[in-house]
């Protein structure tokens, strides 16, 4: 009972120390331009803010301080780590790897406050109409969902089903897919994160509709179960689903049932980017693990704000000026240029599809 | 100038926390009732002054129509538990916030599903007038809440809680006052969502997530149970303790679990070193 | 002497085992009735259902000429009956001027006056779980007695209390007679019933063995058999 | 439509299974010690992430054993440190129950630090053939689960209703005062079922995390089925929780089949509700009787 006693005591003891330690290492720093990196460092979607703070590290770009806070993909929580980064450490730009809730949040009062955001993996469709100093350097779920429709309408599919997680992305994919699809929608089925382990009813239900096409559209780190349980339904239909849901680390964890799998592709995860693959080796070397979209995204931000710093320095709307102004810029995760509305323009998103362990182009 | 905007940033929601505090020890800690359910009325509050106020009505009139919203969601929710006590209360009351967790995001046509609900009218333009009304308004919810535990209700509410077949035999219809002290707690509750819609303006279905709920028990219970001044205070000690942990230089991926462990371990240290909270005298039956 | 309780043919059975099999007794308004009998005889069933605490199965109460079978506790404590409990049941958190007030809003000065007359040598402020067993009993007491009352039901109020407090008992409850209120208590100590109630019904097996003076009772052959045992 | 129908009867099998293996470790410590474990739900993630660990460095079987051990060591630890000391100060089960919630918050946030928050799946379940039976397919895991959940029904029926340890443990569960009178010690009785409740617990985390992905949430969701099926079954009677799991798995399943599929988690707690009210015993439970 003592050992309790102490090791709760001394926990707390040691917070409280190192907290007043850490403020005055803080004052001494020179100053080069601030940048706050916002994510999910806990909670079921931590996977999305490790894997931007990992390529944002990765940058370790030396003109630019990163400060690194959790949103907990809460709104509340992202807005008070979005208050303390901008009026605390008056941050000069943020980088998002967020959830959408807490992107929608704090992306608006970065708005009103003319702060530089750069959204790598927030995905909603209400994030393109904030406002002009918020961009998006991943492509969206609108591209995906189109892209997957004009490949079913191309195959000359007729009845179409859509299975999507019920979030902000899944919701955004499954419209963008029902506007652009030609042939009928047979069936539409969606599932929650907290029980996404088990969608045997949702197609047993699209199996009674018999589709010549079921596409999937997940959030990602629950795509292998789903996979494995689409084999196990026995559904024949070839599965269509987007790039960014399905990262390699899924495909790997699904197995045997990931075979025959069609997926949109950017230029990053179909090697067609000749710096994309370079960027993947560097990153393996170094850290051992294989480097996700997401990933080079947060590398392509840190770098996207570390270039513009040596012209503009703490100068907010020259920040945001230069941003909008991007043109061809050649990311690790492709190629950046913005529309007006700060949404990445990529030319139309090729398919391809795993057979027997590799993947092929197929549009 | 900027850390001073931080800190009204701190003691926005720092307030907000404080009425759910105040709120949720009405129902637990005067009425001995293991409620569960209180963040589903925090955001049954956002959600309607977020739906009507989209619909362009005036902000006081949804601020009461929320209240009210709180006030009958309370009430409907008594009847059924009526008969409950304890952990089978506290089952029932989460299962209600699970109800609503699922309700909000399947009924789209009212609430957008997940999208959520983006662009509410702010209350007031600055943060420093917005901190002025919401710590208005948690002053007089403050007050009205002690007024009504030291009245004659009050007495009652807490003679329910320590024995209620001697208050049935006083004349005292418990249901009547569990409903009295459910519904109280839950317009108060709505009014800490209608202020946290008009401060996020964006709200989603992750408002009824029960890791807020574990936050209001670990300020109820540290701040100590029937006791008002102990929930104003556990509120904003728990609130703000977990902010330091911002400054610290912990690689980040360990921030983040940190603070729940940090939120964890003193629930659980308050429970068995001091069930009482700090200023509490009462126990939890 | 119009009788303030009717009981008709109360039967309340617990799976199987009837704790009150068809009792009916009357209670006279004005006098202190006391209900006999040995352990298991029912009694305190029976003023659960008197209460409303207990639903029973069958039979009919009528109370100052008004059914109140099957109506709530509290809406039967309105209609005038306050209780005490054989185990004591106090407000544990509350204080002794609190538990009082629940009873009754009144003055300080009348709370003051009731624990003095009471012999309750406490402040108003004292936390009930600071009280003796003893104290405890006279406050549950003093609680009912504040209690807006015509009928008072006393469930084995000398049960572990010292002599003192026991003559304290017998001088209030007679006191509470004396201003009208009608008395009816569960006792088990004989003097104490003797010397204090005007009418006795003894209970046994749930159903009324006999009833009358307490006179009459002490020589009832058949109740010193169920307590002596053939 | 028949091979349907057999789908769903199937799938609602499945699901109603998984729910009774955390339905039994949950009801059997709720019923000797008066509380809801919440935290049941972090030993059932503790046992899958365990069998996740221990199979990369050992072959399967000693895999299994070692992840059971040390996910029954944890149980224990957490009765241990927290349960007993708020026995021995006399806490009330809702102060049990807020522990329990406590610790399951703690739980999930050092498996998060621990094994990192990416979703993960076990090595030994790569090969998992299909069978079809009239027309509706079942993996192999699928079918231990089932086999699994009907053995420890039978299984915990009998050790409660036929060994000398079960009839001591319902013992203490109907009085603890009494039962210490006939010379049962309840502290080493709670002991026993800590030990049982977790390692049923285990074996639960352990199937479960074969058929499904391991994430760090995933021991509240499973527990919070866990305990509406044991309500729904009677959480004083260990197997009828398992039924009620099962019953719960059935509802659930054929409920998405005709309302959207948002709506399963609603579904649950709606029965859950139900039950409570009409039958808060549940199916096979006696009153809850408590002091």
């Amino acid at each position: 009972m003592k050992l309790v006693n102490e090791l709760f005591f001394s926990l707390i003891f040691f917070i409280i120390v190192s907290a007043c330690s850490q403020n005055q290492e803080m004052q001494t720093q020179s100053v080069p331009i601030k940048i706050g990196f916002l994510g999910p460092l806990t909670g079921s979607q931590a996977v999305y803010g490790q894997w931007g703070r990992e390529g944002v590290e990765f940058a370790n770009a030396s003109n630019i301080k990163i400060i690194y806070e959790d949103s907990q993909c809460d709104p509340k929580v992202g807005l008070s780590a979005f208050t303390k980064l901008t009026e605390l450490d008056n941050v000069d730009g943020i980088i998002s790897s967020d959830c959408s809730s807490p992107t929608i949040a704090y992306g608006t009062v970065a708005q009103q406050k003319s702060i530089p955001v750069i959204v790598v993996a927030a995905n909603s469709p209400i994030i393109s109409n904030i406002g002009d100093f918020v961009f998006r350097i991943r492509y969206s779920s609108e591209q995906d969902g189109k892209a997957l429709a004009d490949f079913a309408n191309k195959q000359g599919w007729k009845n179409l089903a859509i299975l999507y997680q019920d979030n902000d992305a899944g919701r955004g994919y499954a419209a963008e897919t029902k506007k652009n699809y030609q042939g009928t929608i047979v069936a539409e089925e969606n599932y929650v994160l907290a029980s996404a382990s088990d969608v045997r009813v949702q197609l047993a239900k699209i199996q009674t509709r018999n589709p010549d096409v079921l596409v999937v559209l997940s959030q990602g780190d629950d795509g292998a179960v789903i996979l494995k349980q689409i084999k196990e339904a026995g559904i024949k239909s070839p599965l269509l689903t987007s790039g960014t849901a399905f990262p390699q680390s899924t495909i790997a964890a699904a197995g045997a049932s990931a075979e025959g799998l069609y997926t949109t592709v950017g230029m990053y995860e179909s090697d067609q980017w000749q710096k994309g693959s370079e960027f993947k080796e560097k990153f393996n070397e170094q850290t051992g693990k294989n480097g996700a979209y997401f990933v080079a995204l947060g590398y392509d931000a840190a770098n996207l704000f570390s270039q513009i710093a040596t012209t503009c320095g703490k100068d907010k709307t020259c920040i945001r000026t230069q941003l909008a102004n991007t043109k061809l810029y050649e990311g690790a995760s492709g190629e950046i240029t913005f529309d007006e509305k700060g949404e990445l323009i990529t030319g139309s998103l090729r398919m391809r599809q795993w057979r027997n362990g590799s993947w092929n182009v197929v549009s | 100038m900027a850390f001073s905007a931080y800190l009204i940033h701190l003691g926005i929601l720092s307030c907000m926390y404080v009425m759910l505090a105040i709120s949720l020890n009405l129902a637990l800690g005067f009425t001995g009732m293991l409620n569960l359910g209180h963040v589903a009325f925090f955001g049954i509050g956002a959600y309607i002054t977020a739906i009507l106020s989209m619909q362009g009505l005036p902000l006081w009139l949804t601020c009461i129509l929320a209240i009210i919203g709180g006030l009958i969601a309370g009430i409907l929710l008594a009847f059924p538990t009526a008969r409950l006590r304890g952990d089978y209360l506290a089952l029932a009351t989460l299962g209600f916030t699970f109800i609503m967790a699922a309700i909000a995001r399947n009924w789209q046509s009212l609430t957008r599903g997940a999208l959520g609900i983006p662009g509410i009218p702010r209350l007031v333009a600055s943060n420093e007038q917005y901190l002025f009304w919401i710590s208005l308004s948690t002053v007089i919810v403050a007050l009205l809440v002690s007024w009504l535990t030291k009245s004659s209700i009050g007495r009652t509410l807490q003679a329910i809680r320590d024995d209620e077949l001697g208050a049935m035999v006083l004349g005292k219809n418990v249901f009547a006052y569990r409903m009295l002290a459910l519904g109280v707690s839950a317009s108060i509750a709505a009014l800490a969502g209608f202020f946290f819609a008009h401060f996020i303006t964006f709200i989603d279905p992750s408002v009824f997530s029960i890791d807020d709920l574990i936050l209001m028990f670990a300020m109820v219970i540290l701040g100590g149970l029937a006791s008002n001044k102990g929930s104003v205070i556990g509120g904003v000690i728990i609130f703000l303790l977990p902010e330091p942990l911002r400054f610290i230089g912990f690689s980040s991926s360990i921030v983040g679990p940190a603070r729940a462990i940090l939120f964890a371990l003193i629930l659980i240290g308050m429970l068995v070193y001091r069930p009482r909270g700090i200023f509490g005298k009462v126990d939890l039956s | 002497m119009k009788s303030i309780l009717c009981v008709e043919n109360v039967t309340k059975k617990f799976g199987g085992v009837a704790a009150v099999n068809k009792c009916s007794f009357d209670v006279t308004q004005g006098t202190i009735t006391a209900l006999i009998g040995p352990n298991g005889a029912g009694k305190t069933t029976l003023f659960n259902i008197i209460s409303g605490i207990q639903p029973l199965d069958e039979g009919r109460m009528v109370f100052q000429s008004e059914d109140i079978t099957g109506s709530a506790t509290h809406e039967i404590a309105r209609k005038g009956i306050s209780r005490t409990f054989q185990l004591t049941r106090l407000f544990k958190n509350l204080t002794i001027k609190q538990n009082l007030l629940v009873a009754k809003e009144v003055s300080d000065v009348v709370l003051k006056k009731m624990l003095v007359s009471f012999g309750v040598k406490k402040s108003l402020s004292t936390k009930c779980t600071d009280l003796s067993y003893g104290q405890q009993r006279l406050v549950e007491l003093a609680r009912a007695l504040l209690f807006p009352h015509s009928f008072l039901m006393l469930d084995e109020p000398t049960a572990g209390v010292n002599p003192f407090v026991r003559e304290q008992l017998k001088k209030i409850i007679r006191c509470a007679a004396k201003n009208g209120t009608t008395v009816l208590l569960i006792e088990h100590d004989m003097d104490f019933v003797m010397s204090l109630s005007d009418h006795v019904i003894v209970l046994n097996e749930g159903c009324v063995l006999a009833q009358g003076t307490p006179a009459v009772i002490k020589k009832n052959r058949r109740v010193l058999e169920v307590y002596l045992g053939k | 439509m028949s091979s349907i129908l057999a789908q769903l009867l199937l799938n609602g099998l499945i699901a109603g299974a998984i729910y009774a293996l955390v339905a039994a470790g949950f009801s059997l410590i709720c019923s000797v010690m008066k509380f809801m474990h919440f935290a049941h739900g972090g030993v059932v993630a503790a046992g899958a992430y365990f069998l996740f660990m221990f199979s990369q460095w050992f072959s399967p079987v000693p895999a299994i054993l070692l992840a059971l051990v040390t996910t029954v060591l944890f149980g224990v630890f957490m009765d241990w440190s927290v349960y007993k000391q708020l026995r021995k100060r006399h806490a009330s089960n809702a102060v049990l129950l807020i522990a329990s919630i406590g610790l399951m918050i703690l739980t999930t946030n050092l498996i998060l630090i621990g094994f990192g928050a990416d979703v993960k799946t076990i090595p030994l379940a790569q090969h998992n053939p299909v069978y079809t039976i009239l027309g509706a397919r079942i993996t192999l895991i699928q079918v231990v689960i089932i086999a699994t959940s009907a053995l420890l029904f039978g299984l915990l029926y009998y050790l409660m209703k036929c060994t000398r340890l079960g009839k001591a443990l319902r013992a203490v569960a109907d009085n603890n005062a009494i039962a210490q009178t006939v010379g049962i010690n309840p502290s080493r009785m709670y002991l026993a079922t800590f030990i049982l409740g977790s390692a049923l617990g285990g074996i639960a985390g352990m199937l479960i995390g074969l058929e499904q992905n391991l994430y760090p949430s995933m021991g509240l969701s499973l527990v919070i089925k866990g305990f509406t099926g044991a309500v729904i079954g009677g959480v004083t009677s260990v197997h009828g929780s398992i039924l009620g799991a099962l019953v719960l798995g059935m509802v659930e399943n054929l409920g998405i089949w005709y309302l959207p599929s948002g709506y399963k988690d609603a579904i649950a707690f709606v029965l859950l509700f139900v039950f409570l009210l009409l039958k808060p015993e549940g199916i096979l439970g006696k009153r809850f009787e408590r002091g």
